[in-house]
């Protein structure tokens, strides 16, 4: 059955990769807003969301990155997202979420955007 | 296909636990429709954000209560009816803040009514409150 | 689990084509009762039988028909309802031919009662000539 | 969706395979009896069902086996199945399709079954 949802973190220097699988809907946000929530919590704000394996998005889940934003960046952090699927990435577009965000297609992307200038918040 | 209609329905307790067969139902339904792949992934998330909203809004996460959805085909369409006895609200009254709004207030919702309507061809609520509120969703099968 | 009762329930057309749809809903719940995978597909098959035979021979491939599928969850067990409003039968009066007289007489039928009661734990026909035909099937879980 | 059915059709001699693939229930099974009504017709009476891709199986699907049997078999031909997945072995094996059927693993296996002496009908 199409439940099951997982992030997977790693880190490379000051940067967290959070890998994302499977289905992240009303469900499941919950657990990703909780896997951000620690990461802000500990001061790490360099984040990059992969989203290979991410076979579904629904709106629950793109709030948890809308809600975040902000307060990573005030923190002098961002969060990239990459190697979207094109089913998720419709969702994405659809709703305009590149006026907002990084979107890349691999992490080693968005570790050079992480080298450049800060995006203005 | 025939041209008669088709009426395929489901019902399960209200839990965001069950979204995901509400998805495979309505999976089933695209097919059903011989809609192309890319066409059901758009009614499959227009049917789980407005079902996500009966569970989270109507009527809060009680297996007590039911989500229904059912599915109508014709030639020409597939239309979707999502009925809840929950409490009810008025589609015009929620506000239509932009993205950047939403970001800047550290809102996580406020996107699924948005989705809905560019997913499908049509979206109508008729609330009668403290009877029911139906929501009518229809997508134009390409031919 | 709660203890309290799930009911999730499944209404497509009386159409073979329309068994797959019943079948990805038994998966769905067999996984939300938290079944193991191989009884799941027992129960997968066992209403896909029972749905054959409304389809088949209550009904005949009639789309205007329903066929009603229920399944109620418990802690201990999934009970599943199958309704039809078709033509009715007397299951104690259906011949139980061993597989070498089936074989001998090149019938392709008789397996699917067989089946189900090989498959459940709990098979039981309601048959109310003219009104309604109900058959329940459980499987209880193992704990 | 899981409604696909298909069958493969190749020949080792006077043998042929018949390579089944996908979900064999109620819907499927007149276009399996078809296949092997074709074969019958043309007096090919030396099947091997092939089952390796065979992901499901319902009695519509078996009483396809159980009715050609005895007239494969009048005709100095059988019916051999091969390669069964477990799943689907599991439902030959509730219904007792072991005292009728000759069930090898290999496609190999059922071809030497052919090379052996007739099974008693
Ligand atoms: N079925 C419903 N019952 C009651 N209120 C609803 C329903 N659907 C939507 N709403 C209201 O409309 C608002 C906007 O919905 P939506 O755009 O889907 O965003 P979100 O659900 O993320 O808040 C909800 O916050 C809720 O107040
Ligand atoms: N829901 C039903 N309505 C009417 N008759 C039925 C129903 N279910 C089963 N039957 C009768 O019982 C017989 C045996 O059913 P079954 O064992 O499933 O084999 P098959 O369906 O392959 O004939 C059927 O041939 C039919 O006459």
């Amino acid at each position: 059955m199409a439940t099951s949802f997982t992030v997977q973190r790693s880190t490379s220097g000051d940067i967290t990769i959070l890998a994302l699988n499977g289905f992240l809907d009303a469900h499941t946000a919950p657990e990703f807003e909780k896997v951000i929530q620690e990461e802000f919590d500990a001061g790490r704000v360099r984040l990059i969301a992969e989203c290979g394996e991410l076979t579904y998005i629904s709106s629950a889940g793109l709030g948890v990155f809308m809600s975040f934003i902000e307060d990573i960046r005030a923190a002098g952090g961002d969060l990239k997202i990459c190697n979207l699927t094109p089913k998720v990435a419709q969702v994405f577009e659809i709703l305009g979420f590149n006026s907002i965000f990084d979107m890349v297609p691999t992490v080693a992307d968005a570790e050079t955007c992480f080298a450049g200038p800060a995006r203005e918040v | 296909m025939a041209s008669i209609e088709r009426t395929f329905s489901l019902q399960v307790p209200s839990s965001t636990e069950n979204l995901a067969m509400i998805r495979e139902f309505v999976n089933g339904v695209g097919a059903r429709a011989g809609m192309a792949a890319a066409d059901v992934a758009k009614l499959e998330l227009a049917v789980d954000e407005a079902c996500a909203n009966v569970i989270e809004h109507a009527y809060g996460p009680e297996v007590t209560k039911e989500v229904s959805v059912r599915a109508t085909l014709d030639e020409d369409s597939v239309q979707i009816d999502i009925i809840d006895t929950g409490k009810g609200f008025d589609p015009t009254e929620i506000p239509q803040k932009n993205l950047e709004e939403l970001a800047a207030e550290r809102k996580s919702g406020g996107l699924g009514m948005r989705l809905m309507k560019k997913l499908m061809d049509e979206v109508h609520y008729e609330i009668i409150p403290g009877q029911k509120n139906e929501l009518r969703m229809i997508k134009r099968l390409k031919k």
